[in-house]
């Protein structure tokens, strides 16, 4: 009675991706019907919303980027992959593409299961996926007028 | 053979274009990224890179076939 | 900047108490600009939800009871320590009482923090720390007509 | 010395009442528990209740005090 069951189900029942992109501002209640499931007793959510600062710098909005094709794919791969990993019902995520200003939702993870523990790991590891996988890129402006790509180089891209 | 390159972030801004179709023997994507990455004057080195062809990672030792979509991709920072 | 000085500054601006019992159904949304804060990039959450089954019986509803005094206090100096505990701006918990249905929202944790593994390691104590030390007590309805009081009998109680 | 006593859950099913006064010559916690706990039939071990006198978690051997209000808690299922 895992997520593979709720998959197979699914099929026509959910015909939405459990990954998307969006343009416009996430509307997270919007999302949760998704996954109400009368036998799960827990849901775990994540927000990412972008700070008025960023490594001491102060930041006035950003732009994320996505090279979108295979953003959706490996989005949808990692929240796939989730169901398979962990015991819960259900994971969802929704990443912002376009201009945002501080405060604005960047990012968000629900997951729900029928235990706290699965949901809170599940959630955890799908956000630390969508960060180090998904080809989107996040462009700040600052206050005092500059702008720059983030690349975290501390990291060397894995695999392939 | 003719291929598209796709650019994102700051390997856009350095190229100075979204995309572009060339002209190349490379046979590789590490054999294109090195005639590009002088071209261009990228700064990464490809242990730093991914690459995708036609929307799926591959290996930088891939074969390229004519009309390839090829992407380089940068450190991602989504999230 | 942690939640010390969010405390000190909070003493006129948030009279609201960090821990509420509701007869009335959660609003999380009513409860969620409490945790905005322009210079928190994450937001970490929990719910608890009713289930249809537990221990292998249908569940068709259940009663939450609560000595409100003692429950108040420790779920107040719950959140307290957890903004002691964690780097986190702030943490909010609601815990139902009275009659629930299945699916009905039981209880809520929301923390907003800086860093996303403090938001998640905070929310995550808090629902386990309410769990074990909060004095409410579930009473499930089966669907066969029997119910009964939830003890945990498998862990003593501890400290004094 | 008169003392309140307040049940809940099992507890107050067993007693069959949410709260009771009564007149008792106990000095703690744990010589009330074992007064009650038998003219009422409880069957929990003091090792697996809490008790609070006055809205606060105290010990078991704390003294007590006329006028006190005693909550034995026995184990919690919140969340």
């Amino acid at each position: 009675m895992n997520g593979e069951a709720g998959d197979a189900r699914g099929q026509a029942a959910m015909p939405m991706k459990r990954f998307q992109l969006s343009e416009e501002p996430i509307d997270v209640g919007a999302e949760r019907p998704a996954l109400d499931h009368a036998a799960a007793g827990a849901y775990a959510s994540f927000e990412g919303w972008v700070r008025d600062h960023n490594d001491g710098r102060a930041v006035q909005r950003l732009d994320y980027q996505a090279y979108a094709a295979l953003a959706s794919t490996e989005g949808e791969a990692i929240l796939d992959e989730a169901l398979v990993r962990f015991r819960v019902r259900e994971a969802r995520c929704v990443h912002r593409v376009g201009r945002l200003a501080i405060g604005d939702l960047a990012v968000w993870v629900g997951v729900s299961a029928d235990h706290r523990g699965d949901a809170f790991e599940a959630c955890r590891w799908i956000i630390d996926e969508v960060k180090r996988r998904v080809p989107i890129w996040k462009n700040e402006h600052y206050v005092d007028g500059e702008s720059g790509w983030l690349h975290p180089d501390n990291r060397p891209a894995e695999g392939v | 053979m003719k291929l598209t390159l796709l650019y994102f972030a700051s390997l856009a801004d350095r190229a100075g274009c979204a995309a572009e179709t060339l002209d190349s023997v490379a046979r590789t994507p590490r054999e294109l990224y090195a005639e590009v990455a002088q071209a261009r004057g990228f700064g990464f080195a490809v242990e730093h890179l991914r690459v995708a062809v036609n929307g799926a990672f591959v290996s930088w030792d891939a074969p390229l076939a004519a009309g390839d979509e090829i992407v380089f991709l940068p450190p991602v920072s989504g999230g």
